[in-house]
């Protein structure tokens, strides 16, 4: 049996990865490297889950993290991997937003939810409490990546990792949801990317490019 | 007659219904519609007449359906003031009705059965708004009314100008009616109980009581047509079928006059004077805009439209001196004020739909609205021709027709008027009065050129010698509404003794209290003081007159010749070469030029087809209305930003909304 | 209430009006002719004319109708109502208590109405110009009338005209300021009402010009008659009234013989130095272009408005 | 377990699977209609039962009645059944016109029925955890709906509605573990402590630091789907772009079962912070959207489109009367939902045909309905003039609820409310009394329209506005003070 305080110290490693995952990808422009980053933090995801449930004895923790290796690690990137030979979208993203700017506004993003997260933690009874404030981080760099990001793939990689962030959330604030909840989730995930996936061939058939600056038609002249 | 007046109005407001109903499902039956539906929708009217002079002289009586909202079911109440305004809608709509009975034509815009619909719904609404006793029974009803009159205006939709009257004129409404909702808002004063009987109970802090009165000036303006409201009115009015013009300008206006009187006198108890003042200023401004437009209109509705936006002006200003009395607790002149105000009411309901129903028959007979087109009528349609100038000399304000006896009373009112503790007021009343002495002796000088323009002097297009006279219908209903002009111009002090129900309970004092007149002399104060017996006069203009003529003819003994008329010996006589509906407007034009936006275009000496167009224009449309509208066009230029297309964007909007909460939440 | 006295002031009254009108319309007229070295008429040539008229034919345009033809009577019938209201030698009237101040002008109105209506029915370029004019000069005049009657009413605190002459004559000698500038205003609306210089020039066919000649134009025998008796009377009712409200002395007040047998003189007097001074401003005036006159009017409005502000402001 | 609930979410759930395998038939079409009315039926059963019976819960408390969520599944049974019965003609018309192929209205009917599902599910369920899983399955069956046609434009809408509405869910997951959180320290962690029923009682005790940040969450993430301004943007495009039906629910019933969510957890953040803090964030949500929408209005070409903002403003004005929270404005607020549903519905419904009858959405090319066909025409006109809250149609009863109640107990929201309720006036009604009156541009439909659903819902408001039903009242009481 290990030490609440180094589980807690192993733990904050973990999340300190999480977040440097989270940079990473921001900091990405090729999409290939982006799935594997996803495929990561699915993994960081996956062990630190494990790891709670190691330590604190949350039977069901065991099966969401499987289920996190199993759809984060190798479904997801697998599915992704595919396409993106199928679609064959390989190159470089540009982002709308250069990179340094991004991750200025990322750190302040860190700050922001250190701080939201702070009263939070200090309430929740769980070892993991005090990496609260990097899932909120992840879930708001990945909504950040959502925004600078112009091709569709990478979007949906980043509403990926954005769900990857509320896992981590999910674990660290209350040690994951209902089983029923978790199945759920990943159920909507799974799906959500199958339809996705659909989209993605639709949408290059229509406009010969998975580039979302097309998807700009509809607007207020 | 043990008749419970209550129940019988909601009961005739349902047969109204009914009728509508029934000529839905017959649609296209013209014989139906017109021989059978309209003549009982006349039936009806008189029977609401005959309820509501019943009830106007007993005490209120009330009842509840179940309809409306759960906590708030229908309401409705009848005393005197109500009782006086279904007396209005009643009288006339049985004339309206019985003309429209033989107005109805085949093949025109809406079907038959589809404009019944609309016309009885807009009468059975008319009625419930003046019974209505909770917030919810009177917008719906108000609602309805203006709906059913929206669809009656639109008949003949394919007409885009008249889509466009009718849709100012819902829109205007509409706002009004949200402006009204507010002001209940306001005067249920914190109990969340919408009905009369509550704000009645309610005393309002004088903030909230001045609130609640302008949002009521504005709403119930907006749909009377007080400046700077009225652009509607000369709009749709004219747009609607001439039964339905007839019926909104002299009935629907009324609806609004009831609405401010219902509001400030019963529910709002505490007047503050310069309520009163500010309702005195609108509606001179009011009465003087609409007649000095009215008198440079060319087109007969449009003129007729506009004088009745002056009419509502004289209306307004004897509701603002009886606030402004009433708020000084001088309850006699708030009486008479009151007095003044109802009877023009009255007036005006007879003789501007007698004259809407006129156009109509003219229209009918002509297909022609231009008065620059017109002429001559008097010879082709005598009996259209001679009862409407018994409106046109009733509205003008000449004794001893009705339109003379309101005006009397009102300027009375001001006379008395001296004696306000302020200072600053007392000035100000005499230069009011000049204004309503201005106006009135304006309306006379449109009703000349209405009158002569139309029926008067040579027709001016050759097909005007085809033109008919109205049928036996018509005859009626028009005869109807002249025969009231008279009678009421006659008979004022029994009229008063009417009115007198219903100022009692308003203002707390009658006139009957301190008249000293006769059954035949009116006397509103003391006899030393004023007095007018139209009778007498009628009288004595008759018998002078038929003196006259028998003098005459006893001295006379030559014969009566016909020849071509002298003209000063010119010799070549056209009807062109009389006056225009814009020659006869162009004093008016001239003395009240800083009123109107004029765009003119003048011949010069050596055109070869010379033309002249004058275009006349309200300043307020462009002072008030374009600037609002182009307002709104910026703003959605503004909000329209918020949508260009990029999701990215969009996701922006969702980011910084959620730190913006989440920095508002620490 | 009625008095056989007052019955009898009223008979007297409105027969001296009907017959003494033609006098002074001719008393008007003589003293222009002399004021301007003329020879002049004589004074009894309203009457000749009329009689005259009287005698002839009637020539009826073929366009008119009955309107046409009933005007002249109604105009006349309103004028007669008119001086019946208005008290000339006394205030004890049986009549005027049915029509006050106010009445008499709708009154007036009325007659106007119709004389336009008529004009405008023939359908001639001249009768629909004069019947414009006229309706102009009619919207502006009208309400400074009412005006000047309401100076002088809210005095008296009556807008009945016999009480307001009454109440004005037994007053202790005062001076109301409101009421000078009512008589100017009064003055100048009578001008323009009666068709006078510098409005209007009655002895004049000039179209540009004319007003109320053009309104008559189509009319004649019995008819013009009645017309032209109907102004004289009019001008007889208007003086009255100013003779009455500003300078009521001498009026029979009560159901005074004695009183009655002094104010006829009273009356000829002042009615002969009101013809009089009539007469000077008509020579010494010129006419206005027809487009002056609303000026010329809004001005006697705006005096006649200022009397009552005067009033309001000074007097209470 | 009750028999009826499980009717309720099976028979859709049934008619999902059934038509993915059979959709292809020549009468899908009718099996649609038939398992919507059998739905109806289920949820007209379920009324029954509670209204004998009282709220209870079932399926281990997993799923559970009360009086404001059954009205909820009442009125959506009800919407999803009319729109099957008018969806029949116009994808039948739509597929003669070559825009859908047989293997597309497979695909509709049976995404059509898991929808009914998705959204059943989402207001029965107590578990809150289950609702966001059911609001995230409800995005992707309407995703899949609104991209039906495969055009450019279907595409992108249906692109940015879920990236839009699956970005802005993901937050409301965010406030939904937090809520866990807060209930966990006070019911432990497990099954219980998202269960609605066993939260609202210990609503009290509830921590409020994290309530509020939670709340803050679940108003993003909600409010998204909600179509709250400045989270709205996905709306009109996803309603203009997708066959009418879909954006006859999508307005009718989706953003309501959005706000239900919303409001439910407005009920707990209200027990944990006092009712100050939801009220004001949910009235400056409401209010920005009723101003913001009403600009929109008028500047539409597209019916549709114009048809989506007003949903946005309408939504405004229910959370803003939410907002305000009193008994009285609960009331409005869940009137106005009922019969801003119906009114919707019937609108899109005639839209619909009218469009099909031009062969545009355009309304500059839209002319003279009524005369032409006087029955869509009418439908139009009315559900215009209803929805634009004239009386007596039942959008003005709830609205003079709403502004009265403002009037009285937050003034300064009332001269907002004037002016957009003005702005949205003018633009509405000055775009469609063209489209209706006037002369014609559309031509005869190779299949009559279905009109019924349209009168019927037409019919139903208007009985709203003069006669609220007893039980209905009391119903809606209940369910006013559940959130009061």
């Amino acid at each position: 049996m290990i030490t609440a305080a180094f589980a807690n110290q192993i733990i904050n490693l973990f999340a300190a990865v999480m977040l440097l995952l989270a940079f990473a990808m921001l900091a990405q422009r090729r999409v290939l490297s982006l799935i594997d980053l996803f495929a990561m933090q699915g993994l960081v995801l996956t062990l630190s889950t494990g790891f709670v449930a190691y330590t604190t004895g949350q039977t069901h923790l065991w099966f969401s993290a499987g289920i996190t290796f199993a759809l984060k690690v190798v479904l997801l990137p697998w599915i992704l991997y595919r396409l993106i030979r199928q679609l064959d979208v390989k190159w470089d993203v540009e982002g709308l937003i250069n990179i340094p700017t991004t991750m200025l506004i990322g750190i302040v993003l860190v700050i922001l939810s250190f701080n939201v997260a702070l009263p939070i933690s200090q309430i929740a009874g769980t070892i993991t409490k005090g990496t609260l404030g990097i899932a909120l981080a992840s879930v708001l760099l990945a909504f950040l990546m959502m925004i600078t990001r112009s091709k569709a793939v990478p979007q949906v990689i980043g509403f990926l990792a954005m769900e990857n962030g509320l896992f981590f959330a999910a674990t660290a604030a209350t040690y994951g949801m209902p089983m029923v909840v978790e199945l759920g989730i990943a159920l909507d995930v799974l799906v959500g990317v199958v339809i996705l996936g659909v989209f993605f061939f639709q949408i290059r058939e229509r406009f010969d490019s998975l580039d979302i600056r097309h998807l700009e038609k509809l607007k207020e002249e | 007659m043990s008749l419970v007046p209550l129940p019988s109005v909601l009961l005739l407001a349902c047969a109204w219904l009914a009728l509508g109903v029934i000529g839905l499902a017959r649609a296209r039956s013209l014989t139906l519609v017109a021989k059978v539906l309209f003549p009982a929708g006349a039936a009806i009217g008189l029977a609401v007449a005959a309820v509501a002079l019943m009830a106007i002289a007993s005490p209120p009586t009330e009842t509840v359906l179940p309809l409306g909202l759960p906590d708030l079911p229908f309401h409705f109440r009848l005393d005197s003031l109500s009782a006086f305004f279904l007396a209005i809608l009643g009288l006339v709509s049985a004339g309206v009705s019985t003309f429209a009975a033989g107005y109805l034509r085949k093949g025109e815009g809406t079907p038959p059965g589809l404009q019944c619909l609309y016309y009885h719904v807009f009468l059975a609404s008319m009625a419930l708004v003046l019974v209505a006793d909770d917030a919810y029974a009177f917008m719906v009803m108000w609602e309805t009314m203006a709906l059913s009159s929206f669809f009656l205006v639109t008949s003949d939709h394919r007409i885009a100008e008249i889509r466009r009257a009718g849709y100012l004129y819902l829109l205007i409404a509409h706002i009004g009616a949200l402006s009204i909702l507010l002001c209940f808002g306001v005067l249920q004063g914190g109990t969340g109980d919408y009905t009369f009987a509550n704000m009645r109970a309610q005393s309002l802090p004088p903030f909230w009581a001045t609130i609640g009165f302008l949002l009521a000036l504005l709403g119930f303006g907006a749909k009377a047509g007080i400046l700077p409201l009225h652009v509607w009115l000369p709009e749709a009015h004219p747009a609607a079928p001439s039964p339905v013009s007839a019926l909104m300008s002299a009935v629907m206006l009324k609806t609004a006059v009831y609405g401010l009187l219902r509001v400030t006198f019963d529910l709002l108890h505490a007047q503050v004077w310069w309520w009163g003042v500010l309702a005195l200023a609108i509606g001179l401004a009011t009465a003087l805009f609409g007649v000095v437009f009215s008198a440079v209109q060319s087109d007969m509705k449009r003129l007729l439209a506009y004088s009745s936006i002056e009419n509502i002006g004289f209306i307004v200003v004897g509701f603002g001196l009886t606030v402004t009395f009433q708020a000084y607790e001088m309850r006699s002149l708030a009486a008479l004020a009151l007095t003044a105000t109802l009877y023009h009411c009255l007036n005006h309901a007879y003789f501007k739909s007698l004259l809407f129903l006129a156009t109509g028959s003219v229209l009918h007979a002509t297909k022609e609205r231009a008065l620059g087109k017109l002429g001559g009528l008097i010879h082709k349609m005598p009996w259209v021709a001679w009862l409407a100038l018994v409106g046109a000399l009733a509205i003008a304000g000449l004794p001893p027709l009705n339109g003379f006896v309101s005006e009397w009373l009102l300027l009375q009112a001001f006379l008395f008027t001296p004696g306000l503790p302020d200072g600053y007021l007392n000035m100000f009343i005499p230069v009011a009065a000049a204004a309503v002495a201005l106006a009135a002796a304006l309306s006379g000088y449109v009703m000349v050129k209405f009158y002569g323009v139309i029926f008067l002097g040579q027709p001016r297009e050759e097909r005007l010698t085809e033109a008919h006279d109205a049928g036996p219908w018509e005859r009626v209903g028009l005869v109807w509404l002249a025969a009231g002009c008279v009678t009421l111009g006659v008979v004022p002090v029994q009229v008063i003794s009417l009115i007198d129900h219903v100022t009692g309970p308003l203002v707390g004092r009658t006139l009957a209290e301190t008249a000293t007149g006769s059954w035949l002399l009116l006397a509103p104060i003391e006899t030393d003081r004023a007095s007018y017996s139209p009778l007498v006069v009628l009288l004595g203009i008759v018998v002078a007159t038929f003196a006259v003529w028998f003098a005459v003819r006893r001295v006379y003994h030559g014969r009566v010749r016909r020849a071509p008329a002298w003209d000063c010996g010119f010799p070549l006589q056209t009807p062109r070469m009389q006056d225009t509906a814009e020659g006869f407007g162009m004093p008016v034009r001239h003395v009240f030029e800083p009123f109107f936006r004029m765009t003119r275009e003048l011949p010069s000496p050596f055109d070869r087809a010379p033309r002249y167009r004058v275009i006349v224009e309200d300043h307020l449309w462009h002072w008030c209305y374009l600037p609002v509208a182009r307002w709104v066009e910026r703003l959605t230029a503004i909000v329209a930003v918020l949508q260009r297309g990029r999701i990215s964007v969009y996701l922006t909007y969702s980011f910084v909304t959620l730190l913006l909460l989440l920095l508002f939440v620490r | 209430m009625i008095s056989w006295s007052g019955v009898v002031a009223q008979v007297t009254e409105l027969a001296l009006a009907v017959l003494l009108a033609p006098l002074l319309t001719g008393w008007v007229n003589q003293c222009r002719a002399w004021l301007q070295n003329k020879s002049g008429p004589g004074l009894l040539r309203p009457y000749r004319t009329i009689r005259k008229l009287f005698a002839k034919d009637a020539v009826i345009a073929t366009n008119a109708s009955a309107v046409f033809r009933t005007a002249p009577y109604v105009v006349f019938a309103c004028m007669l109502v008119a001086a019946a209201i208005v008290p000339t030698l006394a205030t004890d009237l049986p009549f005027s208590i049915a029509a006050d101040a106010i009445a008499l002008v709708g009154i007036f109105a009325l007659a106007r109405v119709f004389i336009s209506l008529a004009a405008m029915d023939v359908g001639t370029a001249f009768g629909s110009l004069g019947a414009r004019r006229e309706m102009m000069i009619g919207f502006l005049a009208e309400p400074a009338l009412l005006m000047v009657l309401f100076t002088a009413s809210l005095i008296s605190q009556s807008t009945s005209l016999a009480t307001t002459v009454e109440r004005l004559a037994r007053m202790e000698f005062a001076i109301f300021p409101s009421l000078a500038f009512a008589g100017v205003a009064f003055t100048m609306v009578s001008l323009a009402e009666n068709a006078r210089i510098p409005v209007d020039n009655p002895a004049t066919h000039l179209e540009l010009t004319m007003i109320h000649e053009a309104m008559v134009l189509e009319y004649s025998a019995r008819h013009l008659a009645l017309i032209e008796w109907a102004a004289s009377l009019k001008l007889f009712v208007y003086s009255c009234i100013g003779i009455s409200i500003f300078f009521p002395f001498g009026i029979s007040q009560g159901g005074d013989p004695l009183g009655f047998a002094y104010a006829l003189p009273a009356l000829v007097f002042k009615l002969a130095v009101g013809g009089a001074l009539l007469a000077v401003i008509e020579t010494v005036s010129a006419k206005m272009r027809i487009f002056r006159a609303p000026e010329f009017l809004g001005t006697a409005f705006m005096l006649a408005v200022l009397a009552l502000l005067i009033h309001a402001l000074l007097e209470t | 377990m009750s028999p009826e609930i499980l009717a309720v979410l099976g028979i859709p759930l049934a008619g999902g699977a059934v038509l993915a395998l059979f959709g292809h038939w020549k009468r899908a079409a009718e099996i649609n209609i038939a398992f919507s009315s059998a739905t109806f039926v289920a949820a007209a059963a379920l009324v029954v039962r509670v209204v004998d019976r009282g709220p209870f819960a079932s399926f281990e408390n997993q799923l559970f009645v009360d009086a404001l969520n059954v009205f909820l599944v009442a009125l959506t049974a009800f919407v999803a059944m009319t729109t099957s019965i008018f969806s029949r003609p116009y994808m039948r018309i739509e597929q003669e016109h070559g825009k859908l192929t047989v293997a597309r209205l497979r695909l509709y009917h049976s995404m059509y029925q898991l929808f009914s599902f998705t959204m059943l599910l989402v207001l029965l369920s107590n578990n809150l955890g289950v609702t966001w899983v059911a609001t995230e399955a409800a995005t992707l069956t309407t995703v899949l709906l609104v991209s039906l046609y495969r055009t450019p434009a279907s595409l992108e809408a249906a692109w940015k509605y879920f990236i839009l509405c699956g970005v802005g869910i993901a937050q409301a997951l965010f406030g939904t573990i937090l809520v866990y959180l807060a209930a966990g320290k006070v019911l432990g962690s497990g099954m219980d402590a998202l269960l609605w029923t066993e939260l609202a009682q210990v609503r009290g005790s509830l921590e409020p630091t994290v309530m509020s940040i939670a709340f803050v969450f679940l108003l993003v993430g909600y409010g998204t789907k909600v179509g709250l301004v400045p989270l709205h943007n996905w709306l009109p495009d996803a309603h203009a772009e997708g066959p009418t039906p879909v954006s006859a629910v999508l307005s009718g019933l989706l953003l309501n079962v959005a706000l239900y969510a919303l409001v439910r957890f407005k009920v707990l953040a209200d027990g944990a912070l006092g009712a100050e803090f939801a009220s004001r964030l949910l009235m400056g949500f409401g209010i920005l959207s009723v101003a913001v929408a009403a600009f929109f209005l008028s500047r539409q070409r597209d019916i549709k489109r114009m048809f989506a903002y007003s949903s946005i403003e309408h939504m405004g004005l229910i959370t803003f009367a939410f907002g305000i929270g009193s008994p009285v404005a609960a009331f409005a607020g869940l009137l106005h939902m009922t019969v801003h549903s119906l009114t919707k519905s019937a609108i899109f419904f005639a839209v619909g045909h009218a469009a099909q009858k031009t062969g545009t959405q355009v309304m500059e090319d839209i002319r003279g309905l009524v005369k032409v066909s006087p029955t869509v025409g009418w439908g139009l006109i009315l559900g215009t003039v209803a929805i634009l809250g004239m009386p007596p149609f039942g959008v003005f009863a709830s609205e003079f609820l709403i502004l009265t109640t403002a009037m009285r107990e937050q003034p300064w929201a009332t001269p907002i409310l004037l002016v957009s309720l003005g702005v949205a006036f003018a633009a509405v009604f000055g775009k469609v009394q063209p489209m209706v009156f006037g002369e014609t541009t559309a031509k005869r439909l190779p299949h009559p329209p279905a009109l019924v659903p349209v009168f019927l819902h037409l019919a139903l408001a208007l009985m709203l506005g003069l006669y609220i039903p007893p039980y209905l009242a009391s119903w809606y009481r209940e369910a006013a003070r559940l959130i009061g």
